[in-house]
């Protein structure tokens, strides 16, 4: 076996020991390399949050951006060179709190990018705060008597918004994580990955165990295709399913821009045509 | 109202109505005649926050030679609607020929009168009354009817039946103010000049995007806002010519992100924006500081706070742009003053923002935006845009420290190395690092670039007038035609004009003429002076007066004149 | 018949004629009035739109902010005095786009709110621009070949975040849109109106007669309890279905709050009891 | 090492560790212990940003006068974690007292041994390491055992077992440390202060909470963001008992958004964030100043641009704060210096924003918030907040316009009349208008009442030193203790410290003392100089010298002192 070309070596791991940000940073590390992608041609783009830090421990390039912006940085850099395989990956915190609004709108938009979000139902860089996805009565500094808000359900929004992909994952079990990302990867068009993952340092409700005893796969009947049922399997919360809800090919953003309709090299290969415009400058005679 | 009007090498009219009612239709037919009639012309327009309704009016001047500052005399008065008028009052003086359907403006003394309800009917429509009142206006300026003609023939090529029916109301129009010349004995003596016609016409909206082309602008992700619409929109309709990735954001905050995934990406993207929204960008552009990304941002200015005016002029956002962004890191900011200023000022930000990784931000104001005149030629550049992106070796560091502080930029892509660009203080690799000597390296490193913004790289100053003054005038953006020609008519021997289009960081150059200048006289339109207030923290150097306007709308070439006046007198 | 206290007289409207909007305006003014609710207590919040002006015509209260804003706004005012009747009213663009982090965390909140959205499907007050409810191949100024993202489901999302209250209307239908708009008012809860309404000047495609032809409404044996049924509708687009969509009564954000749990009283009754604050400092011995 | 230690009137004692390790319990337990002994005690922490591993540290000052200030010095260093020597390596010198696990740190000269783990495993568990360092340290500084076993008592009374083996831990690290002095003949001459006991001990998250509750706070909606997090969990954790609507909202827009819906509908709002939160809510801020609404918003500095020094401290986001937000509207700045001066700037925050109906930014950093001393009392004010809010009658009208530029503020609900606020500029009763003259009146409006917050509503400045002073120091925020320890161990007959808690608008008393002084020296935690600026900008006056520090760190007393010892000799 070579070594795999993902791997960053002579990193100092800032995540918590037993963290499940780990297992992520291990299953993409070779679901990446499985898929025999260039790390070269690879970009990853986070936000800010200790998911978001995983970037910086993978052999790619990297753009660790805003809090909550990895979205349009992620789209833009696809639509800039749709040669490139672009990964937007971020915390639960990051990607549907301060990021909600690019989430709905990257689903519209379609651009072929795989956007995976570690979902530890809290906030962990910041110490322990309620995320959108913590379950209500959560306990925090912040919400000392217990969150009261609706847990944030990300699949049946991306559903509601026709992704194109959409998919749980729990980093608790590696053979079908690893798979579920790699077909994300794979997948043209916009995939979401909830990837459920413990944080054992201030998710004391939602840990390995929890998970283990509070998930269970979709019923390999299950039809990605049919989107009223993929939904009504995505409000389930008790187990919370996991495996890929729905999918549906689309057409990507980046192809269908104007800008792209003749000229279709990355734009680092363009430049300005000045005879051209000098003729449109003519125009306005 | 005058017995005998008579017009001297110049005529400034202006026409009013309700939004929805064609005015901008009216000063586009009537621009284009009047430059086809080989006149200089300036337009400009102040509208409500309204679709319909409300009141609305354009200023046009035509001249023999160039105009390109708002007047606030008003020669010709053309009313469409009731409402327009008391807005316009203060401007109608006793020379003002005002001229109205008589039915509805029975109380207007002295009207000049032009049954436009009537005449409209017998073409078909209401609508009609436009090209009624440009045949009437230029029968009045005593144009050959064919420059009307032609320019509603080239407007209506797609509808052969409108086209008759305008070139027929046209005709009705031109025949009541040719009647109307005699019998009001109205002279006009504008001279041509044939070297107009073949000249370029545009308005600000479009130089800026014609001058974002030119610096290379291939990505604007945007989202709508008044008054920097016109310029995103200007770039989507020319996105497949030439190659630019046009996106409608969800909001700002995407757009300039997107914005800067792009630049890592290779592109070279552009936000185009208005306070409101600008406001919302400041931590995206605190992320270019802090990644050295370029990044080029467009804010066009519209009176705040808030909401404000949101249709609008002012110059109330030099403060914003400034400090927009947390933290400490350089910027550039241009304000251009004229059309090919605006055209350069926008092509510069981009060779700006690409050669010093850093945002610069293009200032300008609706009434920059929205006004337009005739020009010889705009500056385009004889070779394209330089490239600046390296190809990668394997150990390629994104931050490696320089003499300079710029560190060559790669791609992800483009060479064999990975191009690693983090929003936490990092270290030359990109790498996120909380050693203190690190961090201070870094901040010297990105300090340091402010030097290349504030010499080579800047976009010089302007003096107009004597070398040899006593008293300078200062003024940025959009203000610089209106003080050019109140200057220049005062045309005091000891008054000099110093424009500055790019206002942050000021060179040496502008710093020793304004440290020199013995009254110094800031114009501003604006309330609290700010850029006066920029000069004081960068040069310790107070004004002695702020000229300021904060009304929303632009200063008057007669505002400015008077208290020019004034000023050489006292 | 006593005049409608809810009509603001003698104002200039802003709209153009035709509009959609003058339609909502009476129907609005007729709901609140037909509901015998008092203008000194009701407040309407906006953003910024074409939309957004109606609270400048009503005799009410208003808080005319920031485009996009509208919700947490609304949702402070509601909490900071619940006696209040509180109804957050914009556009499209403005409650979809500019503020969609907002609609999402607002619906997980569940303050008792009415939230009305006047759909036309495009940018009004910008001048014609594509809304997130624009259509496929929309062309505007700004999308001149088309628009080329999915359409924002209103619907989907709020029934996928659970929201307690959710409804389409259509100007067009007085009887059927007042008594959804007075339904929507009374409920407890935050409640969703996606008001279908057309732009005469910058919206040809969706015209009076478009939403006449494309819309239906939900069939009467539809059960407003049944979250996967209401889902499947809201994803139907030919025609668009019309009607309360889902309803679930849930407890609402301002009553769970800790700051309510011994103090009742609004906000602007309450004084702070130094005394108490003088023995929390001692605490800090 | 030194081989006969003596602690004279203080002793800077430093613990450093990994994250994870239980700093912050041996802060606390050595803390509350050094106080119960009757000591003054100073304690601040620098971490990084990740909540396992690393290298932590806190830095404990404890002396027989008050100590409010970083030091560099260390007299003992108390090492948990290989990792965390390096970073503290250049702090140590000859003199100071090194103590480690000889396991550990078999490399280390002249350490003093304790080895930790060997009595961890004793007592059973790794953690009990803290307390085994409490024990030892307190026996070298020969305090009772009684304040040690006292403060281990309070903060583990809910666990016998953890409490027992806590004592046990102590108990064993005291008996080294007993064994280590004679051996050393270690000396300690602090004495205790008997009033210390008594005092409060908190920190500047806490006195800033502690001041808003005390200015009326009712409501925070706000996003976490470090360093800004603590006051906004502080509020949360007394909502019930003061009646406070907490709510972590969904990002920073939507925070102050809420803010302001509280404070129209009546209530007391403030937002707790950080530069990159702050920059998201410009744009909240305008819509303050354009609707004329109060806002206390709380600023809480660290190292930029971007995502910067997500832990670290700073003084960089001043110039944000002065211009943040579009168009043009009065706002004040107050930066506290001490934990009295956190309290009194967070209540008056919350008097100036509903006197002057504008947005007040108390602007605080990472090590303001995350330092804390014992104080004698906070200044809690005798009566509550001023109810400022009428009962509206009938005709109300939100922007009548009055002489001050104040309009009587009624809300929703309380009076006949209805508010109407406007985003959009508006008339008096709130509507929208494009009217020229009333755009002036309001702007006019707005900006008079800067004067209120430049005068009768200001925040004092406070001067240390003689009057007749020819050098003058200026700091603002929290550099006061550091600077005021510098000044007075120098203590130059000719060199004063102004103090300026409120940092925009400067006061009248403020620019005179500014103009008057012969040589200026601003001392900043920034790298740009943004106060030096700032008092240019307003005064005109240029700073002879800007003392500058942008590492990450908060200025030590030392270094202060050596560079005022420099510039009193040159
Ligand atoms: C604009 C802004 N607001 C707030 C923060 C502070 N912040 C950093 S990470 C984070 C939350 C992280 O939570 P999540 O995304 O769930 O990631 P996790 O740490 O749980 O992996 C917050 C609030 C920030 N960096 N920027
Ligand atoms: C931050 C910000 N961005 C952009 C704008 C400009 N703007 C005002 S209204 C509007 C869109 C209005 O569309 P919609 O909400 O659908 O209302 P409509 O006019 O169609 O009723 C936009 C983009 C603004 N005022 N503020
Ligand atoms: S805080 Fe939680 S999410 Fe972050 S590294 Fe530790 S265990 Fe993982
Ligand atoms: S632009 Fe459209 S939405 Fe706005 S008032 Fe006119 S018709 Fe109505
Ligand atoms: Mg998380
Ligand atoms: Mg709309």
């Amino acid at each position: 076996m070579t070594a795999n070309p993902f791997i960053r070596e002579g990193c100092d791991i800032a995540w918590c020991p037993g963290c499940g940000n780990f297992g992520i940073l291990k299953l993409m590390s070779e679901a990446l390399a499985e898929l025999k992608l260039d790390p070269q041609q690879t970009v990853m783009v986070s936000g800010i949050g200790q998911a978001a830090k995983i970037p910086q421990y993978l052999q790619t390039h990297f753009f660790n951006g805003l809090h909550g912006r990895a979205l349009p940085v992620a789209t833009a850099i696809k639509a800039s060179n749709p040669t490139l395989t672009v990964i937007a990956e971020s915390g639960d915190g990051d990607m549907y709190g301060e990021g909600g609004n690019h989430f709905i709108h990257c689903i519209r938009r379609n651009p072929d990018l795989t956007n995976i979000v570690h979902n530890n139902m809290v906030y962990g860089l910041t110490k322990g705060q309620a995320s959108p996805t913590s379950q209500r009565g959560f306990a925090t500094p912040l919400q000392p008597a217990g969150v009261i808000l609706e847990p944030f359900n990300p699949l049946g929004v991306a559903i509601s918004l026709d992704a194109s992909f959409v998919a749980r994952a729990f980093v608790g079990h590696k053979e079908q994580t690893r798979d579920i990302l790699q077909q994300a990867i794979r997948h043209r068009g916009y995939a979401l990955v909830d990837l459920l993952q413990p944080c054992v340092t201030f998710n004391k409700l939602n840990s390995y165990q929890w998970f283990e005893a509070n998930t269970r796969y979709l019923d390999p009947d299950h039809d990605p295709g049919d989107r009223s049922q993929a939904f009504t399997r995505a409000i389930e919360e008790d187990p919370l399913r996991l495996g890929v809800f729905y999918r549906k090919d689309k057409p990507v953003f980046e192809e269908q821009l104007d800008g792209f309709k003749t000229d279709k090299r990355p734009l680092y290969q363009r430049q300005v045509d000045l005879a051209e415009l000098g003729k449109l400058v003519g125009e306005f005679t | 109202m005058r017995a005998q009007p008579t017009f001297n090498n110049e005529v400034s009219i202006v026409l009013c109505g309700e939004a929805g009612q064609g005015i901008q239709t009216i000063e586009t037919v009537l621009t284009g005649t009047l430059k086809a009639s080989g006149l200089h012309v300036f337009a400009t327009k102040e509208f409500m926050s309204r679709i319909r309704g409300g009141s609305n009016s354009t200023s046009i001047r035509a001249a023999t030679s160039p105009v390109r500052a708002y007047a606030e005399r008003i020669d010709l008065c053309v009313l469409l609607d009731r409402d327009a008028y008391p807005w316009l009052r203060p401007r109608i003086s006793p020379e003002t020929l005002v001229i109205g359907d008589p039915a509805v403006f029975a109380d207007v003394e002295g009207l000049l009168p032009l049954p436009l309800t009537e005449l409209a009917q017998q073409v078909g429509e209401k609508i009609y009354a436009n090209a009624i009142a440009c045949g009437f206006v230029t029968a009045l300026l005593g144009l050959e009817p064919t420059a009307l003609e032609a320019t509603l023939q080239q407007m209506f090529d797609s509808d052969r039946d409108v086209l008759a029916k305008n070139l027929r109301a046209a005709r009705l129009g031109r025949e009541r103010g040719e009647a109307a010349v005699s019998k009001k004995q109205l002279t006009c003596r504008i001279e041509a000049d044939a070297g107009v016609t073949g000249q370029l016409f545009l308005n600000g909206s479009q130089a800026v995007g014609l001058g974002a082309i030119a610096g290379g602008c291939n990505f604007i992700g945007s989202y709508p806002m008044s008054p920097s619409t016109g310029v995103l929109q200007f770039l989507a309709s020319y996105a497949e010519r030439f190659g630019i990735l046009v996106e409608q954001a969800e909001d700002e905050i995407s757009a300039i992100n997107m914005g800067l995934g792009s630049w890592y990406a290779g592109g070279r993207a552009m936000v185009s924006t208005s306070g409101g929204g600008f406001a919302l960008m400041g931590e995206g552009i605190s992320l270019a500081g802090g990644m050295e990304s370029p990044m080029v941002i467009h804010l066009a200015q519209r009176p705040g706070p808030a909401t404000g005016l949101p249709t609008r002029t002012e110059q109330g956002d030099l403060d914003l742009a400034l400090y927009a962004g947390h933290g400490e890191f350089p910027r550039a900011i241009l304000a251009p003053g004229t059309l090919e200023d605006a055209f350069d000022c926008a092509r510069q930000a981009f060779a700006m923002a690409d050669a010093s990784q850093s945002p610069v931000i293009l200032l300008t104001d609706q009434y920059l935006l929205d006004s337009s005149y005739n020009v010889p030629q705009l500056p385009i550049p004889a070779a394209p845009h330089e490239h600046r992106i390296v190809e990668t070796a394997a150990n390629y560091r994104r931050y490696a420290l320089t003499e300079s502080g710029l560190s060559p930029r790669g791609i992800p892509g483009y060479g064999r190395g990975l191009v690693c660009a983090d929003s936490d203080e990092h270290d030359q690799a990109g790498f996120i690092t909380e050693r203190s000597e690190v961090r201070v390296a870094m901040v010297d490193k990105r300090l340091k670039k402010l030097a290349l913004l504030r010499g080579e790289a800047a976009v010089p100053h302007r003096l107009f007038g004597p070398k040899n003054h006593r008293r300078l005038l200062v003024g940025w953006g959009s203000t610089r035609p209106a003080i050019e020609e109140a200057r220049a008519r005062v045309n005091d021997p000891e008054t000099a004009f110093l424009y500055c289009p790019q206002v942050y960081p000021l060179t040496a150059a502008v710093q020793q003429l304004l440290l020199r200048a013995q009254r110094l006289i800031v114009v501003e339109n604006n309330a609290t002076a700010q850029f006066a207030r920029l000069i004081q923290r960068e040069t310790g150097r107070l004004a002695d007066a702020d000229w300021l306007q904060y009304d929303g709308l632009p200063f008057s070439v007669e505002n400015l004149e008077t208290r020019l006046r004034q000023e050489v007198c006292s």
